[in-house]
C-alpha cells in the first residue's frame, strides 16, 4: 500500500479523494443530460407516431439486445468487484476483475458490431446503398437508433480504455482507497445505466 | 402604413384594444412596484452618503415578514394579470364556428392566400369588416410567422403542419402584414397589406377577382377525380379504404385503438404519412402522396373534404 | 466470500432477474401499460446500479445529490416536453 | 482593515513573495500556467477580443438601420452581421464573461483556497474555449452564417447557406469549456473552503457562481447534443427536426431553449453576485437578508429550467403547455425581485461611498429592473403574442444582457482592478464613464421597446419609414455607448503603468480576497486563512444597535 501526497491545491489526500469523486459524479450528471437530448427525440417520435415507432423497432433483434444488456450488467459487476478488490488489498484480484470488465465490454462491442452488420445486410443502415425503408419514419427511427447506440458505443470504448489504463497502473491497483479505479468504475456504471434505458426505448418498444 | 413618426400602432379589433388596455394597466402596476426602488435607492445614496451626519442606527439585517411580503404581494398582483392575459390568449385559440376560412401557404418569401370563393392573392389579404376571419396556415419550406400588428396577433407557420389564427376587424383600412419569424435572405420584405373593406366593397372585390378560378373545394374535387383516389375511397369501391363522405370533423377509430378527430392535420397526415394513423378495419396499403401533392393541392383536397359534407364529386 | 462481495453478487442477480422480467412482460398483452412497466423496471435497475455498484449507499448527502441531479433534470426536460406533445390539438 | 478573520492581515513585503504577475515573464509561463489568476487574465484577454468582434458586427447593424432602405448591407450581409453578433456575444463573450474571469480569479481567494480544485482542467477549459473561438473566427472570415444565433430548423439544417456546420461545431466545442468550468467551481466550493468558511459565511458572489455552475453542468450538454443533431440533419439528412423527414421542428425549439433560457441565467446570475459585493462594500453595511439573497440565486437557477416554453408561445406549442410555462415564468421573477428589494434595503442607513463601482451597481439595478419587468410582460400570453419576435424582445434581452451583465462586468472590473493589477484607477474618469454608459445604453435600447410595440419585427434590414426616427435615435445612442465602453479601456490601460500602487484593501472591504496583498502571490495566501466571521461583517456605526444584532 502506498500513500500518495496531496497535490496542489489540496492539503490532505482525504479531501482530494472526495473532490475527485465529486468531480466524477458531477461530470456523470452532465453525461446524462447529453444523452437526454436523444431520449427526448425518441420520446417525441414515439408519442407522435406510436404505430410506426413500434413497427420500426420490431426490426431490431431483441435477443441480441437482451444478451448485450446481460453482458453489460455483468461487466458492471466486474468493475464493482475490482473496486472491492483494490480496497481489500488484493491488487491482483482487482486487476483480473478490471480485465474481465474490459473483456465483457469488448464482447458488448462485438455483439453490437454483429448487429450492425446484420442491419446493413437487411438494408436498415441509413446512408448506405442497400438501404430501403418503408417510409421516412422508419428511417428516422433507424437514424436515432444508430445515433444513440453509436454515441453509447463511443462511451463504451472510452470506458474500456480507462479501465485498461487503471488495470495497468500499479499505483492505482495498490491504492487501498481505490481512487482511480473507483472513479473509472463510476464512469463504467453510468455507461451501463444509459444502456439500461436505451434497451426499453429501442428494443422492447418493438414487441407488439 | 402612413409614413412619418408614430408612437402607438393602429388597433383594428376589439382584441387589439384589450391587449392595449392589458399592457397599459400592467405597465402602470410595474411602475408602481419599481418606482419606489428607484426613488429610495437615490434617496438613500444621498441621505446616507459618507461624511454626512445621519442617524444610522438600524434593526438587525433581516426581517422575514418584510421579505416575504415583498415577494408575495407583487406575485399576487401579477397573478391577476396572468389570469387576464391567459384568458385573452385562450380566446385566440378558439375561433368562432362561423368564421370565414382562408387558406394560407407561406414560402420563401411570399404569402399565398386562397379565399373559399376561389379568389387567390399574394402578399395582400382582403377581408370584410365585422366578420370573423380564420387563417389556416402551412409553410412550404421553413418556419414563417404571420404577424398582423393592428390585430395584435401572430402565429408561426410551420412546414408539415397546420396552425391557425383568427381576428374580427372592426374598422376598415389598410394595415401592415409581416413575417415575424426569421426565414432567410428576404425575411424583411416578406409582407404586404391587410385590407379591411366594408362588406359591400368586399363582395365587389371578390366578384372582380375570382377570375373564373375554381374554388379550393372544386379544385380538390378535380384532384380527387384525376389522381385516382376514387379507386379505393369511393363507396362503390370494394372496401379497400374508408369513404371520405362526411368524414371531416368526425371521430375516427384507429387500428391501434386510439381515437382521433378528423381535422385538417389528420387529413394532411393521412396523405403524407398514410400508415401512421390507419383507420380500424383497414390495412395499411395507401402509398404516401408526399411527393405528389404540394401544400396547395393538399389544402384544396382538405377544403373539398370539408365542404363535400357527404356529397360525391360532381 | 466477504459480505461486500456477496452484496454485489446479490445486486447482480437482482439486475439479471429484472432483465428477465422486463423481457417477459414485453410479450404480455398489457397495452398502454407496457412502456410504463418497461421504464419502471429500467428505473429499478438503474437504482440498483446506483445504490450498490456506484456505492451511493455508503455516501453522504452531497454525492447522492450530485448523482441524482442528472436524473431529476432529465425528467424535467422530458416531462415538460411531453406536456406539449401530448396536449397538442 | 479586515474583519473576515480576526488575525492581522497578512501583507507580505513585495520581495518576500512575488505577486502572481511576477511569477514568470515568459509566454510559456502564461500559456502553461495552472494558476487560476493567470487563467482568469487569459480569459479576460480572449473575451475582450471577441467582444470587439461582436461589437463591430453590432456597429454594422446600427449603421445599416439608420435608413429604411437596405443601402449599406445586402439582405444576406445584414443577416450574417446579426448572426455573427449573436453567436459571438452569447457564447464567446456573455457566457464566459464574469464566471471565467472574475469567478476564476476570485472564488479561490474568497473562500481561502490556493487554487480551483482542478487547476489543469481549468487551463484545459481555456484551451477548449480558444479552439472554439478559432473556429468561430474561421466562420467569420469564410463569410459567416445566416441562421441567427438561434439556429432554428429547418432553416439552419436545410435552407441556410454559409458555414453553418462550422459555426455549430464552434458552439458545440465551447460548451465543453463551460461544463468543465462549472464542474470545477462546484467541486471547489464544496471541497476547498478554508477552515471556518461555512456556507453561511460564503460571499454572495460565490453563491451566485455556484448556482451558475449548476446550469453550466446540466444545461450545456443538452445544447451540445441538439446542435449535433442539427449538424447531422444538415450533413446526413437525419431528419429529427425536419418535418419532411418525419421530424418535428418544435422539438428543436424545446431542446434549444431548455439550454438557452437557463443560459440567460448563466449570464445574469454572476452579475447579481457582483452587485451584492459592490453594494455592501460601498455601503459599508451587512447585506439585508443574506439567506434570502443566497437562496434566491439557487432558486433562479432551478426554476430557470422550468420556463423555457415562454419562447414558444406562438410557435405552435400546445396552448395548455403555454399556459403552464407562462405561470412558471412569472414565478421565476419572484427571487429576482427579492434581490432588488434587498439591495435597496442594504443601502438604508449605510455609510455610503459614492464610488464608481456603486454607480455601476445602481445603474445595473435600474436597467435590470427595466429588463426584468419587461420580461414579465413577455411572460403574459396575450402580450407576447403581439410583441414576440419584435424589437420589444430585442430591447428586453439587451436590457438584461448588456444593461445587466455588461454593466456589472464593468463594475466588477473597477472594483477588483486594484486586486487584479495592483494599481488604482482614476476615480473621476470612472464615474464619468459610468454615467456615459448609463445614458448611452438607454438612448440606444429604450426606443426599441417602442418600435417593438409598434410592430417592427426583429431581423429586418429594411423597414417602413415610420420607424426611422426611433432607429436613428438608437444608432446615435450606440455611438455614445461605444464611447462609454472605450473610455475605461483608455484610463484603465493608463493606470496599468501610471496608476498609484494599490494597498491590500483599498475599499475597506471585508472579503477574504482583501486580506492578501494586491496583487496576490501565486498561492493566494501565505498561510491558510481561518475564517471566524461572516462575509459582510462591517462595523456598525452606532454602538447601541450592536445589541440588536
Amino acid at each position: 500500500m502506498t500513500e500518495q501526497a496531496a497535490e496542489e491545491p489540496f492539503h490532505d489526500t482525504d479531501r482530494q479523494e472526495q473532490a475527485d469523486r465529486l468531480g466524477m459524479l458531477v461530470f456523470l450528471a452532465s453525461e446524462i443530460m447529453l444523452f437526454g437530448g436523444i431520449f427526448a427525440a425518441t420520446m417525441a417520435l414515439r408519442i407522435q407516431h406510436p404505430q410506426d415507432y413500434m413497427k420500426a423497432a420490431s426490426h431490431l433483434r431483441l435477443a441480441l439486445g437482451t444478451a448485450n444488456t446481460a453482458i453489460l450488467l455483468t461487466s458492471s459487476l466486474a468493475a464493482a468487484l475490482a473496486v472491492e478488490g483494490a480496497r481489500s488489498g488484493r491488487s491482483r484480484w482487482a486487476a483480473r476483475a478490471l480485465a474481465a470488465a474490459c473483456l465483457l465490454g469488448t464482447a458488448f462491442l462485438a455483439v453490437k458490431g454483429y448487429e450492425y452488420a446484420g442491419e446493413y445486410r437487411e438494408g436498415l443502415m441509413p446512408g448506405t446503398a442497400a438501404a430501403h425503408f418503408s417510409g421516412p419514419l422508419q428511417r428516422l427511427f433507424m437514424d436515432l437508433y444508430f445515433l444513440a447506440t453509436g454515441l453509447h458505443a463511443f462511451h463504451v470504448l472510452t470506458g474500456i480504455v480507462l479501465m485498461l489504463t487503471a488495470a495497468l497502473n500499479r499505483t492505482a491497483l495498490h491504492d487501498r482507497r481505490a481512487v482511480l479505479i473507483g472513479n473509472v468504475a463510476l464512469y463504467w456504471h453510468l455507461v451501463d445505466i444509459v444502456w439500461i434505458f436505451l434497451f426499453p426505448t429501442l428494443y422492447l418498444a418493438g414487441v407488439p | 402604413m402612413s409614413p412619418g413618426f408614430q408612437l402607438w400602432p393602429a388597433a383594428a379589433s376589439q382584441h387589439a384594444r384589450e391587449v392595449d388596455l392589458l399592457i397599459g394597466s400592467f405597465g402602470a402596476m410595474v411602475w408602481l412596484l419599481s418606482l419606489p426602488v428607484f426613488l429610495l435607492m437615490g434617496f438613500f445614496a444621498w441621505r446616507y452618503r459618507r461624511g454626512r451626519a445621519a442617524n444610522r442606527r438600524h434593526r438587525p439585517n433581516r426581517n422575514i415578514w418584510l421579505e416575504t411580503s415583498w415577494s408575495a404581494i407583487p406575485f399576487t398582483l401579477t397573478m391577476v394579470f396572468y389570469v387576464w392575459a391567459t384568458g385573452l390568449f385562450l380566446d385566440l385559440q378558439h375561433p368562432p364556428a362561423n368564421a370565414m376560412t382562408i387558406d394560407v401557404v407561406a414560402k420563401q418569401w411570399m404569402w399565398k392566400f386562397q379565399h373559399p370563393e376561389g379568389a387567390r392573392e399574394i402578399n395582400d389579404l382582403h377581408v370584410p369588416v365585422g366578420t370573423p376571419v380564420k387563417l389556416v396556415m402551412t409553410s412550404q419550406d421553413v418556419i414563417h410567422s404571420l404577424y398582423l400588428p393592428a390585430m395584435r396577433i401572430k402565429q408561426d407557420v410551420l412546414p408539415g403542419r397546420y396552425t391557425s389564427e383568427w381576428f374580427t376587424a372592426d374598422r376598415t383600412g389598410v394595415f401592415p402584414l409581416r413575417c415575424a419569424e426569421f426565414c432567410g435572405a428576404d425575411h424583411a420584405v416578406m409582407g404586404g397589406r391587410l385590407v379591411v373593406m366594408s362588406p359591400a366593397r368586399f363582395a365587389e372585390w371578390l366578384a372582380a377577382n375570382d377570375g373564373g378560378a375554381l374554388s379550393p373545394a372544386e379544385r380538390g374535387a378535380k384532384l380527387y377525380r384525376e389522381s385516382g383516389c376514387a379507386a379505393c375511397h369511393d363507396r362503390a369501391a370494394n372496401g379497400l379504404a374508408p369513404s371520405l363522405e362526411g368524414l371531416f370533423g368526425t371521430r375516427v377509430q384507429l387500428a391501434d385503438g386510439s381515437v382521433r378527430t378528423a381535422d385538417e392535420q389528420y387529413l394532411r397526415d393521412s396523405l403524407i404519412l398514410p400508415n401512421s394513423a390507419v383507420t380500424a378495419g383497414y390495412r395499411p396499403i395507401m402509398p404516401s402522396y408526399a411527393n405528389t401533392f404540394g401544400p396547395d393541392e393538399i389544402a384544396a383536397l382538405v377544403a373539398w373534404m370539408k365542404t363535400s359534407g357527404g356529397s360525391r364529386p360532381q | 466470500m466477504s459480505i461486500a462481495v456477496r452484496r454485489l453478487l446479490l445486486a447482480w442477480i437482482g439486475l439479471i432477474a429484472l432483465l428477465a422480467l422486463t423481457v417477459g412482460l414485453a410479450f404480455l398483452p398489457l397495452g398502454a401499460a407496457k412502456p410504463a412497466a418497461a421504464y419502471l423496471i429500467a428505473t429499478a435497475k438503474a437504482a440498483l446500479v446506483l445504490w450498490y455498484f456506484m456505492e451511493l449507499r455508503r455516501e453522504g448527502g452531497l454525492p447522492r445529490l450530485a448523482a441524482g441531479a442528472g436524473f431529476v433534470w432529465l425528467s424535467v426536460l422530458l416531462v415538460l416536453t411531453a406536456a406539449d406533445f401530448l396536449s397538442r390539438n | 482593515m479586515t474583519r473576515a478573520s480576526n488575525r492581522p492581515p497578512v501583507v507580505p513585503p513585495e520581495a518576500a513573495l512575488p505577486s502572481y504577475l511576477r511569477a514568470g515573464y515568459t509566454l510559456r509561463s502564461w500559456l502553461l500556467t495552472t494558476d487560476h489568476k493567470r487563467i482568469a487574465i487569459l480569459y479576460l484577454v480572449s473575451i475582450s477580443f471577441f467582444f470587439l468582434i461582436g461589437a463591430i458586427a453590432a456597429a454594422l447593424i446600427r449603421l445599416e438601420l439608420l435608413t429604411p432602405a437596405g443601402d449599406l448591407l445586402t439582405n444576406d450581409g445584414y443577416n450574417r452581421a446579426f448572426s455573427i453578433h449573436g453567436i459571438i456575444m452569447v457564447w464567446f463573450f456573455l457566457i464566459p464573461s464574469i464566471p471565467n474571469t472574475f469567478g476564476n480569479f476570485l472564488i479561490p481567494l474568497m473562500i481561502g483556497a490556493r487554487d480551483l480544485a482542478f487547476p489543469r482542467l481549468n487551463l484545459l477549459s481555456w484551451y477548449i474555449y480558444v479552439v472554439a473561438g478559432l473556429i468561430t473566427l474561421y466562420v467569420v472570415l469564410s463569410g459567416g452564417v445566416d441562421t441567427g444565433w438561434t439556429f432554428y430548423t429547418p432553416l439552419s439544417s436545410v435552407y441556410a447557406n454559409g458555414a453553418v456546420v462550422a459555426a455549430i461545431l464552434a458552439v458545440f466545442i465551447s460548451g465543453f469549456s463551460s461544463i468543465l468550468t462549472g464542474l470545477n467551481f462546484i467541486v471547489t466550493v464544496h471541497k476547498l473552503r478554508a477552515p471556518g468558511m461555512t456556507w453561511g459565511r460564503l460571499p454572495l458572489f460565490v453563491w451566485s457562481h455556484y448556482a451558475t455552475s449548476i446550469i453550466f453542468v446540466l444545461a450545456t450538454p443538452v445544447l451540445a447534443i441538439t446542435l449535433l443533431l442539427v449538424a447531422a440533419e444538415r450533413l446526413f439528412g437525419i431528419g429529427v427536426f425536419d418535418p419532411a423527414l418525419g421530424g418535428d421542428p418544435l422539438l428543436f425549439q424545446h431542446l434549444f431553449w431548455f439550454y438557452s433560457h437557463p443560459a440567460v441565467y448563466i449570464m445574469i446570475l454572476p452579475a447579481l453576485g457582483v452587485i451584492s459585493e459592490l453594494i455592501t462594500s460601498a455601503a459599508h453595511k451587512r447585506i439585508f437578508g443574506y439567506w434570502f439573497v443566497a437562496y434566491a440565486s439557487i432558486a433562479i437557477a432551478v426554476i430557470g429550467f422550468f420556463v423555457w416554453g415562454h419562447h414558444m408561445f406562438v410557435s405552435g406549442q400546445s396552448y395548455y403547455a403555454s399556459a403552464i410555462f407562462s405561470f412558471l415564468s412569472i414565478a421565476v421573477a419572484v427571487p429576482s425581485a427579492i434581490k432588488v428589494y434587498n439591495w435597496t434595503a442594504t443601502l438604508y442607513k449605510g455609510d455610503i461611498e459614492l464610488n464608481a463601482p456603486l454607480l455601476y451597481a445602481m445603474g445595473f439595478i435600474g436597467l435590470f429592473v427595466a429588463g426584468g419587468l419587461t420580461g414579465l410582460m413577455l411572460a403574459m400570453l396575450a402580450i407576447d403574442v403581439h410583441v414576440h419576435d419584435t424589437y420589444f424582445v430585442v430591447a428586453h434581452f439587451h436590457y438584461i444582457m448588456v444593461g445587466g451583465t455588461v454593466t456589472a462586468f464593468f463594475g466588477a472590473m473597477h472594483y477588483w482592478w486594484p486586486k487584479i493589477t495592483g494599481r488604482l484607477y482614476p476615480e473621476a474618469w470612472a464615474r464619468a464613464s459610468a454615467l456615459v454608459i448609463l445614458v448611452g445604453f438607454n438612448v440606444t435600447f429604450f426606443p426599441l421597446f417602442l418600435l417593438g410595440y409598434e410592430g417592427m419585427p426583429r431581423r429586418y434590414h429594411v423597414y417602413p419609414e415610420s420607424f426611422q426616427v426611433l432607429q436613428v435615435i438608437s444608432s446615435c445612442g450606440a455611438l455614445l455607448l461605444a464611447a462609454g465602453y472605450l473610455l475605461p479601456v483608455a484610463y484603465l490601460g493608463w493606470s496599468l503603468f501610471r496608476g498609484a500602487k494599490a494597498p491590500a484593501n483599498p475599499w475597506g472591504a471585508t472579503g477574504l480576497e482583501w486580506t492578501t496583498s494586491s496583487p496576490p502571490p501565486k498561492h493566494n495566501f501565505i498561510e491558510q486563512p481561518v475564517v471566524e466571521r461572516g462575509p459582510y461583517d462591517y462595523p456598525i456605526s452606532d454602538p447601541l444597535s450592536r445589541s440588536n444584532d
